[in-house]
């Protein structure tokens, strides 16, 4: 992040550039909840959104403080801010690109090589290259150090072997930032070592994960002696916990900080949504409803305000606090208030419904969804202990596993 | 805790072991994913066998005889597996309105059909979301000389597409009236449902040709809507405790961290408080089946048990969902089947909120 | 327990004898709300207490179902039950009396010396001995075993040094029984003593421990040297957790099934009592409050079910269950309920009144007490702990302390 | 996660010194337990020394002219430690009205008193419980000549026995007036309170020589309703915050099974949820405060804010007591100091329900 100085009459221009740019090349959002986050992530939506990214690159407009030799712009996050007020109220089709811009780049820019650096960036801001994330497994899901897939040195090459899995845009993904157990000798978070992977290498095998809901933006990834040139490696041997660590913070800050303009705008979505609902089935006189309705409005508003403050705090140079583990807490309560209240007021309608009442079909998709969300990006309980330990200060659990090799822990 | 029969455990325990090894829930779970049916016979075979076609029918119409304890008692296992017969919809629901009914020349030939397991009824009442007690106004019956026919729309119905007849309720010159109408007589149509394990429809009827089994009746209906609750509950009561097995045998085997995760106090007590939910809707869900038994009033009884059991279904196939993790809300784990029926079961024959309201209005307030 | 059987003609006769007796002896309960348990437990109230205690003895309907050697009556649980039931709607003046008769008198009956049972149970049936049950101590709430009031021998006697706390009828009592550490080289469950200690006896401080509501039903004891004869042991040297285990349970038993005629009857009580505030206030016709009236009625309905379901358990000779911690937990979320509704109920008039407003007088100690209603006894976190590792098998935590001797265990 | 200005947290932060020198809770229960009083001057000296009693009254009235926001942030303070002194009653609530008031000659000899700390005034809107936004119909302000008299009674006045002077809302023939009534001309009712750190009371007026400051002031009213319930909310937030750190505190200390309490789930999750809603409530609690600085409408703002920092305090207060266990909820803990503010700050200027209604009115609904 470069952090010249700039005067508020180049902001004022950069701001018109942008605003400019916007009523030229993006579509308002005018349908209620149509945030354009909801359209999944299929190789239609991948085609739009590569279109737009590469108009935004060609445009100047990406990766605004990222270096000028990288591809970036090598502005200030006062760019950064002022791009993402202007883009609040349009559809940003940039879903696809948020674990490429979100997660992998930053990490890349912090850990990997130089020559890495040069050959990715570019296409990820261009949106020429989609990352994945190659981090959870089924056996280390809230445990993610206790990863057990393998990498094996073999002469100028390494050799993958095991099972990733909730692995987004891993089926249009050209490359992959995969963490690797290689050394099972010493404590767990000391043997991991991060790559990054060719997605079109003989031997990975991506299967579509489907959900409850039916949607499947996740995939289970298998690798089956994938071959990686040691130029992959990114950061030391042994030394991929702490990149790991870096990518998921970037995550929950991207997560938090509305994805680099993927932010919700300044509106109550659901609010406006349940009332809706709530005026045709004749319920916005009952005060048992009106108190749960009230009560969303609430809980959307104050997570626009936390939004706000997180926002303000990032950009007076403040270190990013616990926000985005308290947005994620507050936002899968609301999800399930929500989710909840839709079906009280669906009543049988909200179960069983006609083809063409279309309604009823998104409120099922919304309580069916909303097990997932809380669970995806962390378990509620996993966001308390991060809260509990390093924004309260609190005692860890005794860890049985912390000091041992990971060979001897216990293991599913 | 139960504090059941001996007779009415073991009724219970072959239920339960007929249907652990007939309908695994892979089985059921293949079977919602259309990849599998269930044979066409499998529901007379059960009557013949378990006879739980004719649990509650009278033996002098070819049933068992049993009680409406032991018909709870034998839903909590059909709760339990989510098995795809049609048990509550035709053993139960069905079946209930005839033993109501006081018509015996009427109901004779329905209940031994449903008895021998070759027909199965259906309960078709609502006329539309957001109404419950059902209304009738939608539906009109009328007679012509001796018969009766019925015209109208029903809606929610379970087990639609299996159902041979149906019974009706139906406006008529004077007052409610319950009517069979066979299927052949009725246009079904199919609904989409959340819960994947048991269909959903509605039907049309033109003129349909009806059989009543009771007039004048309100007192019936209400009835009726009330062993509804009471027979649904029971049902899921059982769901909601497969799901507090399910959790508690995932917490035992699951390990992250080098730990049992049921040894973490978050885990452990997402599993208490599950538990202390289901001790406490069961000894609702009993309590209303055994008034019920015993002919007592069950307007409160049914209410505070479908509030307990829809409570505690729903709230268990969620926690269940947070204790596996990631895996538990994917399509190919059983989760969500059991989440699904939840949802759909606390919707019908009245929602917790309603069943509040009417709490009051019973307690005279 | 004995276990003769009886004929229902024998059941019917004892049934109209205990009728008959009630309705000479106590008082019907009229007031709303009014069980006879809110009286406090002062000595005035002692008194009465005992009287009733005393008539109930000379009457024969004390300890129905203790051995007849001891001053019981070597009846069946069938009659208790019967017993049980005709007192339902009558005031029972018992509290005083329930840890001696629920707790300390069955420890003794299954623990005690012949001696000390001869010497004791006989008083405590008939009222004239009230004992007291000294387990907590400041730096052992929840963790029981973790006591370090110590017990040293000294020739044929025993002295005891140190402090416990929530102690119920302290101020009263006659007698206690105490847990002690006599060995702290050894684990901390396994150097645990129980005594039976006289309270007049020098060195005994009893200091009343007023709670937040006002109310000192609680005390704190002090021993400072106190010396207590070794035929004061119950059970054996070091043995005395096992013991105190078993006093534990049989609170939790007789705390559930009612504590030996206690029971609150089939009533409604806080049902009644919110409608009759929701009333007065005008928000009877509210729905928001009217759906929060009927979860008081369902959770207080659901609790007396449960209470039948588990006196009709142990009248088949089932051993106790979960139940006692399910009502518990489920009883301390009803209060919770009730607390709350009533003060959103009176808005103002519940945080000030006038002193001649009664009315929100008691609601204030409601709301007072709740917090300490869900704590005294055990901790809704204790409760889940035994429901989630002894009812469904769930595996105890990683427990640092329990092999370690006591003297090494980290303390407050 | 605070995004104050500097100048503000050096404000928030001197006061934080003088209150934990002055009043450390020790202390503030030993007054509260009647077993000390505070010193007659202390107001005045405060007054003199912070500038808190005319921290937002205008220079020209010898005030600091600081913005409700500063306001806001030192009612945090005061929160946080109970200290009782009048700055919510006087210098918040019994000043606001003041500020909105346009009559700069009848404001000024009672501004200029309130900045000294040789008077503090009381806010008296209320005319019963359970009417929120209060009634003026009780009260009847009369003009006479040039002199207005004001009858009525006004109650759950807070620090009612201090007061110097009484900021009262009445009918008048042109719609609802705000006046000012002496204490020495009004008869005082102490009343029981759950709140032992601050007095309240009613007060009866019988034709009490009063001041106008506003007439047909329904407008301002609801303005000084909306301003009452942000400066209660800061007040709240610091209480709910000042808990979560007792209970943090307290976690990190205590052992139990050989281990420091916080380390169990259980207890670390109870003290993170009061985090998660401490931080959403100050947002809103300082969003509001904020708005109303930059003399925006706060209708809304206000109501979350009061709903927020309402349910965060009294939520707080509860939990911290369980994390304590039995020291808890004796009396000789300070828990149930902040218990018993929660409750009653809960209740006053609109309880969470009637916000949560009002929002929908606001709203458009």
């Amino acid at each position: 992040m470069t952090t010249t100085t700039q005067t508020p009459a180049e902001l004022e221009e950069f701001r018109l550039r942008a605003r400019d740019w916007f009523a030229k090349n993006a579509k308002r959002i005018d349908a209620v909840g149509d945030d354009g986050s909801e359209e999944g992530e299929n190789e239609d939506f991948l085609a739009i959104a590569r279109k737009f990214q590469n108009q935004l690159f060609d445009d100047g407009l990406a990766g605004l403080s990222w270096p000028k030799e990288y591809g970036g712009q090598s502005m200030t996050m006062n760019h950064q801010r002022i791009f993402n007020e202007e883009a609040s109220g349009y559809i940003m089709p940039s879903s696809p690109f948020m674990v490429t811009l979100g997660m992998c780049a930053p990490t890349l820019l912090q850990y990997g090589t130089e020559t890495q650096r040069k050959r990715h960036i570019g296409p990820m801001l261009r949106g020429d290259e989609v990352w994945c994330q190659l981090f959870s497994e089924p056996g280390a899901g809230s445990d993610v150090a206790g990863l057990s897939t393998k990498a094996v040195q073999d002469g100028d090459e390494w050799v993958i072997n095991g099972q990733k899995v909730w692995t987004s845009g891993a089926h249009f993904a050209s490359f992959g930032l995969i963490v690797t157990r290689t050394n099972p000798d010493v404590p767990k978070h000391k043997g991991i070592t991060m790559f990054i992977v060719d997605m079109k290498a003989p031997g990975v095998t991506v299967r579509p994960l489907r959900q409850m809901s039916g949607a499947s933006g996740f995939n289970e990834v298998f690798f089956d002696n994938v071959r990686v040139p040691a130029a992959n490696l990114v950061g030391e041997v042994e030394q991929g916990w702490m990149a790991a660590i870096g990518t998921l913070m970037n995550e929950r800050v991207s997560i938090g900080a509305g994805g680099g303009g993927l932010g919700r705008g300044s509106g109550t979505p659901q609010f406006d949504r349940i009332v809706e609902l709530a005026t045709r089935v004749g319920k916005m006189n009952d005060s048992a409803t009106r108190q749960q309705i009230a009560s969303i409005w609430t809980k959307e508003r104050t997570l626009a305000i936390l939004g706000d403050r997180m926002r303000s705090s990032l950009k007076s140079g403040k270190a990013p606090g616990p926000e985005g583990s308290i947005a994620k807490l507050a936002g899968s309560e609301l999800g399930k208030l929500v989710a909840d209240l839709g079906m009280e007021l669906l009543a049988e309608s909200g179960q069983a419904w006609t083809k063409d009442d279309e309604e009823s079909m998104r409120w099922a998709t919304t309580v069916l969804g909303s097990p997932g969300g809380a669970i995806a990006g962390g378990t509620p309980e996993i966001m308390r202990n991060i809260l509990g330990e390093r924004t309260l200060g609190l005692p860890k659990e005794p860890q049985l596993d912390r000091d041992m090799p990971f060979k001897d822990i216990k293991a599913n | 805790m139960s504090v059941m029969s001996e007779e009415r455990e073991a009724l219970k325990s072959a239920v339960a072991d007929y249907l652990d090894s007939t309908f695994p829930i892979d089985r059921v779970h293949r079977i919602a994913n259309g990849k599998e049916s269930v044979p066409a016979d499998e529901w007379s075979k059960a009557a013949a066998g378990l006879g739980l076609a004719g649990l509650v029918i009278p033996e002098e119409f070819g049933g068992q005889g049993a009680s409406l304890g032991e018909l709870g008692a034998v839903l909590q296992e059909f709760g339990r597996t989510l098995a795809p017969l049609p048990m509550l919809s035709s053993a139960a629901l069905g079946t209930v309105p005839f033993l109501v009914s006081t018509d015996n020349a009427a109901k004779k030939p329905f209940l031994e059909a449903l008895a021998a397991g070759t027909a199965t009824a259906a309960l078709a009442l609502s006329e539309g979301a957001n109404q419950w007690p059902a209304l009738t106004s939608g539906t009109k019956a009328t007679k012509s000389g001796d018969s009766w026919t019925v015209s109208g729309k029903k809606t929610f119905v379970l087990d639609n597409g299996g159902a041979t007849f149906y019974v009706v309720s139906a406006s008529t010159e004077q007052g409610a009236g319950l009517f069979v109408v066979n299927a052949s007589d009725v246009q079904r149509e199919a609904l989409m449902a959340i819960d994947l394990t048991r269909d959903q429809g509605s039907i049309t009827m033109n003129n349909a040709p009806a059989t009543p089994l009771a007039l004048n009746a309100d007192a019936q209906l209400k009835q009726i809507e009330d062993l509804a609750a009471t027979l649904i509950a029971s049902e899921q009561i059982g769901g909601a405790d497969a799901i507090l097995k399910m959790m508690v045998e995932y917490a035992k085997m699951r390990v992250q961290f080098g730990r049992i995760i049921g040894s973490f106090q978050a885990i452990k007590h997402m599993c208490a408080n599950t538990l202390v939910e289901v001790e406490q809707a069961r000894g609702a869900a009993e309590d209303a089946a055994d008034k019920a038994a015993e002919g007592e009033d069950i307007t409160l009884a049914a209410s505070l048990a479908k509030i307990a059991c829809s409570e505690v279904f729903n709230d268990a196939t969620l926690t269940n969902i947070r204790v596996h993790g990631g895996i538990g809300f994917t399509w190919e784990h059983p989760a969500h089947l059991y989440f699904r029926r939840a949802r759909s079961s606390a919707a019908l024959f009245g929602t917790p909120d309603q069943h509040r309201e009417a709490l009051l209005v019973g307690l005279g307030y």
